[in-house]
This record gives C-alpha cells, sequence and structure tokens, in this order.
C-alpha cells in the first residue's frame, strides 16, 4: 500500500508542478499561440498525471471507473478544444509572434 | 484541511469579485464571472452542498456565461469611460455592509452542530426522510417532496423565463440559404469529436436525471446537461441543423408539457383524495407513491428545464446570425 | 372537492392554465381560455372568503405533510380579501384586453401576453395565500419574470428601458428579501411564518434577527414602490400596454404592501416592529413625503398614464400611514385602500387605455374635446378620477373616511389635515385631465375620434359600477377589512402575552 | 481566535455580496450590471449554504456508518434559489440585447442622452 502512495504522491507533485508551470506560461508567453500551447499543456498533461495520482488513491471501485471516465473525456476534449481555438485564431487573421515582427518589418521598408 | 481549503477559496473569490469592478474589457469580466462560479461550486463541495455545487456548476458558470457571452456578441466588448460619481453607490454599499456585519454578530457560529438550524426541522428530514420518502438523498427527498411546491414554482419561474425572452427576442427561423455556414463548419476534427461525445453527454444527462435519488443531480442538473449536448451540436453543425432535429416550435410544447406533467401529479393526487402534491396516495404504499412521484415530477423538471435552456440559447444565437447576415 | 382545495386552487389553476395556453397559441382560443380561467379563480376566491369569514383560519398542507416540514398554505380573511381584489381585477383585465392588446402588441405575442398574465397571476396568487416565507420568494419571482416580460411588450422602444430598471430594482429587492429570510432562518431554524413567530419571540433583542427585519422591510419597500425607492415604478406603468398598467397598478404593489403586513403582524409582531424598533415613525414619515412629492409630481406630468403612475405611489403612501397607526382602525383604511385602490387605478387605466386605442396618444393635449368625443370612456374616466380625490359616494370617500377615523381616534390632527391636503393635490392632477376633455374643444385639423369598443366599456364600466356601489354599501369591504384588521392584531397581541407568559 | 474561526466565513460572504451590490449600482454597462447581480446572488447562496455546514458532517446522502450530515435544507432553498437567478439574469440580457437594437448602446449614461427615457 506504502508504495501505491508514494508512486500516486509522485505523480500528484509532478500534475501539479506541470499544472504551475502552465500557468506560468499562460501568464509570461508572449503571443496567443505560444500561450495555447501553455495552456493545452495543463490541460492535458497536468490532468493525466492528477487523476493517475488519484486513481491510484482509490480502491478500484466505482470510483475509479468515474476518474477513467472523467480521463477518456478530457483526453478526447482538451485537445480538440485547443486545436479549435488556434484553428479560429488564425482563420480570424491572427499572426504569431515572428510572423507580425515580419510584417511590420516589411511595412517599415 | 477543510479549513486552509476554505480560506484559500474565499480569498480567490474576493480577488476575482474585487478585479471585476475595475475592468472595462466586459469579456474578461464574463469570463471572471465564470470563474467566480466554478470556484464558489467548489466551496460549495467543500462545505457538504454537492448538488448545490452540481448546479452552480452547470447554471451558474455554463448557462449564464454561455448567455452573456451571446449578449457581448450583440452588443460590444468594451465598456465606456463615464465621469459618474461614484460616491452615493459606495455610501449605499457601505450603509448595507454595515446592517450586515451588525447582523453577523449575533449570528450562531459557523458549524455548529448545536445551532438552531440543525435543531428545528433539519432533524425530521434527516433522520426521518429515508423512511417516510424512502430515498437516500435527502436534498431530493426534501425537494422534490417536503417543499414540492417550491420546486414547482422553480419550474414555473424557468418557464416564465422562457415565455420572456421568446417575448423578448423571438426565434426566428431562417431561410437556409440566407444563413452563413456556421465558422466552424470546416472543421473537421470537431465534427469528429462532436459526433462522439453527444452521445456521452446525453447518457451522461440521463443518468443524473434518473440517479438523482441516489446521489447528487436531478432534473434540473440533468435537464442543462441535455441542452448542453445540443447546444454543442449548434455550435458544430449550425443553427438550421439544430432547428432541423429539434425545432424551436416543439421545445416550447415540450417546456409547456413538463410543467403540466409536474402539476398533473398533483391534480392526480387530489383525485385520489389526498392534498395537491401529496405522493402518498399515488400508489396502494406510500413509499411506492413517494417513488413514482418525485420520478415523474423529475422526469417534468428535466423536460422543462432542458427545453427552455435551449430555446434560450436559440433565442440569443439565432439574434447573433441574423447579425452575421447584416 | 373543491371545498377540500379551495385554498390551493387560485394559484394551481392560473399555474397550469399558463403552458396550456402556450400550446393553443391562437389568440382568441388563448383569451377565451384565460379568462374563463381567471374568472374561475375569482370564483374561487370569492367562496374562499366566506369561508374564512366563517372560520377565520384555512389551513392546506401541501403535500400532505403537516407544517413546519412541508409548505402550508394560510387563508384568513386578510389575504382572501386581497385576493379577491386581485382576482377580480384580473378577469376584467383579460376581458379588456382583447382589443387593447391587438392594438398595442404584435399579433405574434398575443399568446405569449395571456400566458405571461396568467404566471403573474398565478404568482400573486401564491404570495397571498402561502404561509411559507421561502415560498414567498419564489412566487414573488414568479411573478416579476411574468411582470417584466408584460411590461416590455409594448410597442415603444421606451418600455425596454422601463422594463430593464425594474428588472434590476425587482431582483435587489428580491435578494434583500432573500438575505432577509436567511437571517430568520439562520437564527429559528425554520421557514413555516407562523412557527417563525412563536420562535422569534424568543430573541426579541438579537442583532440578527433586527437587520434580517430591516432588509426585508427594504425589500418589500422596494417591491412596493415605497417613496425613495419608488424610481421603478412611473417610467414602468408608463410605457407598459394599457391593459398591463391597469392590472399592475391595482395588483403588484398592493400585494406587496400585504407581504409587509404580513411580516409585520404575523411574523415579527407589532410590539416588535412599532414599539422597539420605531419603525412606524419612519413608514409614516416616508409615507407623507410620498403623499405630497408624487402627488405633486403627478400634477406637473404631461403623459396621463405617468400621471396615474404618479398618483399610485402617492396612494401607496395612504395605505402605508394607515398601516403606520398602529391601530386596527388604521390597518383596516389601509387594507380597504388596496381593495379600493385597485377598483379606481384599474378604471382609469382602462379609461386611458380607451384614449390610447382611439387617438394614439396618451398625453394629456391628446385628451382635448374628448368629452364628446368618447362620453362613455371619458365619464368613467370622471367618475374614478372623483374617487381618486375621494369625492361621497365613492369608494375613495370610504378609504378616506376610514383613514382620517383612524388618525383622529389617537388625536392626530395634523396627518388628518395632511390626508385632506393630499386630496387637493389629486383634485389638480385628475381636473387638468377633466378640464382638457371638457372644456377645450379638439383642434380642428384632428380626426374625430368614434367610443371606445364594448369589449373595452363593459369591465371599464363594471369597475366604476363597483366604485359607486361599494361607496354606498360598504358592508362587504368594512366587514371584510376590520375582521381582518381585528385578526391580524388579535394574533399578534396574544402572540405577545403568550411570550411574556 | 475561536471568535474568528466562527465567523470569518460570514464576513468574507458580506464582503462578497457588497462588491456584488456595488457593481450592480454603480456600473454604467448594463451587462456588467448583470454580472454583478449574478456575483452578488451567489454569494448569498454561500451565505444560505455556510449556515447549513456542521463541523465533521458529510454531504447529506444516507451513507453506512455516518450520522453527522449537514443539513438539507439550505441546499434545496439554494437550488431553488440558483435557477430563479438564471432565468433573471436570461431575460435581463435578452431585454439588454432589444435595448441595444433600440438605442444602439448599452451604457446607461447614453441612452440617457437620447432625451426619451422617461
Amino acid at each position: 500500500m506504502l508504495f501505491l502512495d508514494i508512486v500516486s504522491g509522485i505523480l500528484l507533485i509532478a500534475g501539479v508542478f506541470f499544472g504551475l508551470s502552465g500557468a506560468m506560461g499562460l501568464f509570461r508567453f508572449p503571443d496567443f499561440y505560444t500561450r495555447v500551447h501553455a495552456a493545452s499543456v495543463t490541460d492535458s498533461v497536468a490532468a493525466i498525471l492528477i487523476l493517475g495520482g488519484l486513481l491510484l488513491q482509490t480502491s478500484f471501485d466505482l470510483n475509479t471507473a468515474k476518474l477513467l471516465f472523467i480521463l477518456a473525456f478530457l483526453l478526447i476534449t482538451s485537445p480538440t478544444a485547443s486545436h479549435a481555438l488556434a484553428k479560429s485564431a488564425r482563420h480570424g487573421g491572427l499572426l504569431t509572434l515572428a510572423e507580425s515582427k515580419h510584417s511590420k518589418a516589411g511595412q517599415a521598408e | 484541511m477543510t479549513l486552509l481549503i476554505d480560506l484559500v477559496l474565499l480569498a480567490m473569490l474576493a480577488l476575482t469579485a474585487l478585479r471585476i469592478i475595475f475592468l472595462k474589457d466586459l469579456f474578461a469580466v464574463v469570463m471572471l464571472f465564470g470563474i467566480y462560479s466554478f470556484l464558489s461550486a467548489l466551496i460549495f463541495v467543500n462545505l457538504d452542498a454537492v448538488d448545490v455545487a452540481f448546479t452552480e456548476a452547470a447554471v451558474g458558470a455554463g448557462i449564464s456565461t454561455v448567455l452573456m457571452l451571446g449578449t457581448l456578441a450583440l452588443t460590444g466588448r468594451n465598456e465606456r469611460e463615464c465621469e459618474r460619481s461614484s460616491l452615493l453607490p459606495l455610501l449605499v454599499v457601505c450603509v448595507t455592509g454595515a446592517v450586515l456585519i451588525y447582523g453577523t454578530l449575533d449570528m450562531p457560529p459557523f458549524g455548529h452542530a448545536d445551532n438552531p438550524v440543525h435543531e428545528h426541522v433539519a432533524p425530521r428530514y434527516i433522520q426521518d426522510s429515508p423512511q417516510e420518502v424512502g430515498l437516500p438523498n435527502m436534498v431530493t427527498s426534501v425537494l422534490a417532496s417536503y417543499r414540492g411546491f417550491d420546486t414547482l414554482g422553480e419550474t414555473v419561474v424557468v418557464f416564465s423565463a422562457l415565455i420572456g425572452v421568446l417575448a423578448l427576442l423571438g426565434v426566428r427561423r431562417e431561410d437556409n440559404s440566407l444563413t452563413p455556414e456556421s465558422g466552424l463548419k470546416s472543421h473537421l476534427v470537431l465534427h469528429v469529436v462532436a459526433k462522439l461525445i453527444i452521445p456521452m453527454i446525453i447518457l451522461f444527462a440521463l443518468y443524473v436525471q434518473f440517479h438523482g435519488d441516489f446521489g447528487p443531480g436531478g432534473g434540473f442538473q440533468a435537464g442543462v446537461i441535455a441542452a448542453a449536448a445540443f447546444i454543442l451540436y449548434a455550435l458544430v453543425f449550425g443553427l438550421p441543423s439544430a432547428f432541423s432535429v429539434v425545432s424551436p416550435k416543439f421545445l416550447q410544447v415540450m417546456a409547456s408539457l413538463g410543467v403540466l406533467l409536474y402539476a398533473s401529479v398533483g391534480l392526480y393526487s387530489m383525485a385520489k383524495g389526498g392534498q395537491f402534491l401529496d405522493y402518498n396516495k399515488l400508489a396502494a404504499n406510500p413509499i411506492d407513491g413517494q417513488h413514482y412521484g418525485i420520478i415523474i415530477i423529475e422526469l417534468g423538471v428535466g423536460i422543462t428545464v432542458f427545453a427552455v435552456m435551449l430555446s434560450i440559447f436559440y433565442a440569443f444565437s439565432s439574434q447573433v446570425a441574423r447579425l452575421n447576415i447584416r | 372537492m373543491f371545498e377540500q382545495h379551495l385554498a390551493a386552487l387560485p394559484i394551481i389553476l392560473p399555474l397550469i392554465a399558463a403552458p396550456i395556453v402556450l400550446i393553443l397559441g391562437r389568440s382568441t382560443f388563448a383569451w377565451a381560455f384565460a379568462t374563463l380561467v381567471s374568472a374561475a379563480a375569482c370564483y374561487f376566491s370569492w367562496q374562499l372568503l366566506w369561508v374564512a369569514f366563517d372560520s377565520n383560519v384555512i389551513s392546506y398542507a401541501v403535500g400532505g405533510w403537516p407544517p413546519p416540514w412541508g409548505i402550508e398554505l394560510r387563508v384568513d380573511t386578510t389575504n382572501a380579501f386581497v385576493l379577491l381584489a386581485v382576482t377580480a381585477l384580473s378577469t376584467l383585465v383579460l376581458l379588456y384586453a382583447k382589443d387593447s392588446i391587438e392594438n398595442e402588441v404584435a399579433p405574434s405575442k398575443h399568446a405569449l401576453f395571456y400566458t405571461a398574465h396568467l404566471l403573474c397571476l398565478a404568482g400573486l396568487s401564491g404570495i397571498l395565500l402561502t404561509g411559507d416565507a421561502f415560498n414567498l420568494f419564489v412566487f414573488l419571482e414568479v411573478s416579476s419574470l411574468a411582470t417584466y416580460t408584460l411590461v416590455s411588450l409594448a410597442s415603444d422602444r421606451r418600455c425596454l428601458v422601463a422594463a430593464f430598471r425594474y428588472l434590476m430594482m425587482g431582483t435587489i429587492g428580491a435578494t434583500f428579501i432573500l438575505i432577509g429570510v436567511g437571517m430568520l432562518y439562520m437564527k429559528t431554524g425554520t421557514l413555516n411564518m407562523l412557527d417563525l413567530a412563536s420562535r422569534i419571540d424568543l430573541y426579541d433583542s438579537s442583532r440578527t434577527i433586527n437587520s434580517g427585519l430591516a432588509f426585508i422591510m427594504v425589500g418589500v419597500s422596494i417591491k412596493l414602490a415605497l417613496f425613495p425607492l419608488h424610481m421603478w415604478l412611473p417610467p414602468a406603468y408608463t410605457h407598459a400596454p394599457s391593459a398591463v398598467s391597469a392590472f399592475l397598478a391595482g395588483t403588484a404593489t398592493k400585494v406587496a404592501v400585504y407581504v409587509m403586513i404580513r411580516f409585520i403582524f404575523t411574523v415579527f409582531g407589532v410590539n416588535h416592529v412599532f414599539e422597539e424598533m420605531g419603525m412606524d415613525l419612519i413608514l409614516m414619515a416616508l409615507a407623507i413625503v410620498a403623499i405630497f412629492k408624487c402627488s405633486y409630481m403627478a400634477t406637473v406630468q404631461s403623459n396621463v398614464k405617468t400621471v396615474l403612475a404618479y398618483s399610485s405611489v402617492a396612494q401607496i403612501g395612504y395605505m402605508i400611514l394607515g398601516l403606520s397607526l398602529v391601530s386596527a382602525a388604521g390597518l383596516m383604511s389601509g387594507l380597504i385602500h388596496i381593495f379600493n385602490h385597485a377598483l379606481m387605478k384599474g378604471a382609469l387605466f382602462m379609461a386611458v387605455g380607451a384614449v390610447f386605442y382611439r387617438v394614439g396618444s396618451v398625453d394629456i393635449s391628446a385628451f382635448r374635446g374628448l368629452g364628446k368625443q368618447m362620453p362613455l370612456t371619458m365619464a368613467a374616466f370622471t367618475i374614478a378620477g372623483l374617487s381618486i380625490i375621494g369625492v361621497p359616494l365613492t369608494v375613495g370617500f370610504v378609504s378616506k373616511w376610514y383613514l382620517v377615523t383612524a388618525a383622529l381616534e389617537q388625536s392626530h390632527w395634523a396627518i388628518a389635515a395632511l390626508v385632506l391636503a393630499g386630496s387637493l393635490l389629486a383634485v389638480i392632477y385628475i381636473g387638468r385631465v377633466l378640464e382638457a376633455a371638457y372644456l377645450q374643444s379638439a383642434s380642428p385639423d384632428s380626426e374625430p375620434v368614434r367610443e371606445a369598443p364594448w369589449l373595452m366599456l363593459l369591465p371599464m364600466w363594471l369597475l366604476v359600477l363597483a366604485n359607486l356601489y361599494f361607496g354606498i354599501d360598504t358592508s362587504l369591504t368594512t366587514d371584510a377589512a376590520s375582521s381582518a384588521a381585528e385578526w391580524l392584531f388579535q394574533t399578534t397581541e396574544s402572540a405577545a402575552q403568550g411570550s411574556a407568559q | 481566535m475561536s471568535f474568528i474561526l466562527d465567523y470569518y466565513n460570514y464576513w468574507v460572504v458580506v464582503f462578497l455580496m457588497m462588491t456584488g451590490f456595488y457593481i450592480v449600482i454603480s456600473a454604467n454597462n448594463l451587462v456588467k450590471r448583470i454580472v454583478g447581480l449574478n456575483i452578488f446572488q451567489t454569494s448569498v447562496f454561500m451565505l444560505y449554504i455556510s449556515m447549513g455546514k456542521v463541523n465533521g458532517g458529510t454531504a447529506p446522502i444516507l451513507v453506512e456508518g455516518v450520522d453527522v450530515y449537514s443539513n438539507p435544507l439550505p441546499h434545496v432553498l439554494i437550488l431553488t434559489a440558483i435557477v430563479v437567478g438564471v432565468a433573471t439574469t436570461a431575460v435581463g440580457l435578452s431585454l439588454i440585447v432589444r435595448i441595444k437594437r433600440a438605442y444602439g448602446t448599452v451604457e446607461e449614461h447614453e441612452f440617457e442622452t437620447q432625451g426619451d427615457v422617461i
């Protein structure tokens, strides 16, 4: 049991670390696309790790099944959401940082 | 530990609320409101109110936020500066707050088991409802049986909201050729994923609907979740195709039928010689009667809430569609 | 079977009828059905009043759960009397609405109008009959949401802003009531009003109870448009469709007055509210300011509906003034005025609506020469106007008579004089309209207008005749109001004695 | 110290309520007012839920071996109130949409200048 607790603890801490780094990235990155990238790290890696940690804490009953369902749901929806966001931004004409620098330089010339 | 979580959540709530006062970007304001709603749902969980948390997350953070975003799409996302003095509102707020704080000084302390709230009325719900009503979830017992009249009133409130929104906005069936394709039509990934998860959401809604007797959930939450599935469909495949799946007129009839289903349980119990909404009279065995009554009225609530929420979404998004055509 | 469920029927009937009307859709069916249901509710509330006369209190436990665990409907003469006024006015307004609404509301929204009207009626009946503090909040919201919808149905764009302000103020008021009820619940553990009353006595000077009282009073004052919180009312009544103004002016705020009476007398107890908290002085001051400020505002308006709206706020002042005299006679004058005001304001708004139907404007200048062109409508307006002023042989006189008597009973000479002075202002604002109608001639280039359709005249004149009938034969109203007032005082005193022992 | 522990929850909730109330009565933009109203109401809900909590209790769903449950009644009341709140919000927002169409603005001070409000 102790072994499972340690593994689950490690998973949870790693999950929290990735969650925090994703939040940091959301604040500190310079443009929309890099921010989406940071946010989707939180969504996927952190969620998997935390849910994995929690799974090890259950005694393999109905709660385990529910957590697995949540995990499956998140694995499908969160990449889709990031994809839709980024695609709509591109569709709406938002440029990446490099592109917008380039186009500004182009205008200056 | 509970205390620590409570404090952190309350601090985050306070920060969110304060930030909303000073922000001028309404999109951010609405998003912060969504966060506020989710945080309060967490507080509700922490205070043992799981049913409430569920509803707050689905209704407050879900539907309200979506409606506000829909409104912003029509009204613009920036608040303009204004030279109005904020002294009078501040004064009013301070006075009201002072009265409230004055009131808290005599309040029964937080969380003590010997508070009047826990000693009068509620003990019967906790001790006797599993035998009298026969459900493990006391919240559902009280909601649907002891205070079933409140819940009927609440269903009627939702129905009146539908009347209000229909009177103000109406749902227009746009000519298909005029309606621009939904902006998401070209998203292959979204199409596939939406087709995959919409049945899952509906299944979950049904689970919440019929599992409400045993765990958190019930008609309201289920109605909102089922509406969310169709809202997703409308967002991904466009409003016209959603109209052809569930037409606005059909939804109006459904909303009415939900209220009527609820009320007819009451009428039936009157015909059987009981008071209005007396489920004991529905079957020979009172416990069975309670069970039938609660299942039927929860179904009525679920149908009405689903139909109303979806209709309101239709009304708002058909306005946005009109704007796009212009 | 009906006798047994008499207390529940006035709520259940319109509540079930509302969704059916939405399904029916076709406006003539919807109208006929809604009117029938409203008439049935009126019939049952009439029955209820007689039963309440005989047995004082009817208690109906919804769901078969005994109070305080379940929700109780509790009827005594007070709420049966107000309920009769509300359902009767609703029926007459629905009769009137057919032509009026066809003229003022887009055809696609007719069914919605009747649905919203029935929902509003169900909500108001629920507020009146329930004996549960939280259930009252729920029905308050049912009626309020329906009211916002009704106000916003007019075709003029100004009704939207009016409805929005009404919604904001109304929701703040409802939330205040919710806070207040929460504080009471926190201290007593119950929501049933009677149970609350007996348990509040244990904590007479608790700060929580007192601030709960403050929140409930402020919340209810917003709903009933007591003077400084009345700003939502004039625009809402001015821009709403005529039938809606006629219904709301006679019912919505009056039901809120009833809620205030119920909380003061049944829940908190007269001694606590008036003698220990000194609320009677606050209410009296606000009522007197309301009478004069709003009567004055009514004399300077050019829109006749605005005139009547400000007059409504002033009339609420009279009701609150009666209440603040802290005597059975004062309370009785307030209750009589609730009933009588429904009769006169209903008739006045209907007459103005008829003018709008034919002339297309309710500006005071549009009334020029109407005395000749629409004689029946203007005669109705005149009689109802005289009633507002308080001329003998009308119900207005009855209300003022009892109010002045109640004031003199406690030798409040100044108040009696102020009530009479307030009537003089009413002479001015009603007189301005009458002068335009009878003494000025229509401008020569305006189209001649015909009398209003008979379906509008019929309910209008029924109300006018009621104005005269209850002005002459006052037995029903005074019996009901005095038995209600005595009953309220008696229960509150026996409760006080019970806690003293 | 125990005094603070007994009451801190109510105080923070009062602060939140008043923040929401301030937004309702001071904001110019109608959408922001609706947001404020929702914050105000949500905070009132927290007041109710706070009074239902019992230290050491669990959610009021019958479980073997547990006898301390939090009070279910405030939960029921607030479920009702939440739904009432969203109904009001929906009607308020549709009014805002119509106001925008009729006046071209949703800022309080801008349609006041259009003259025909009252």
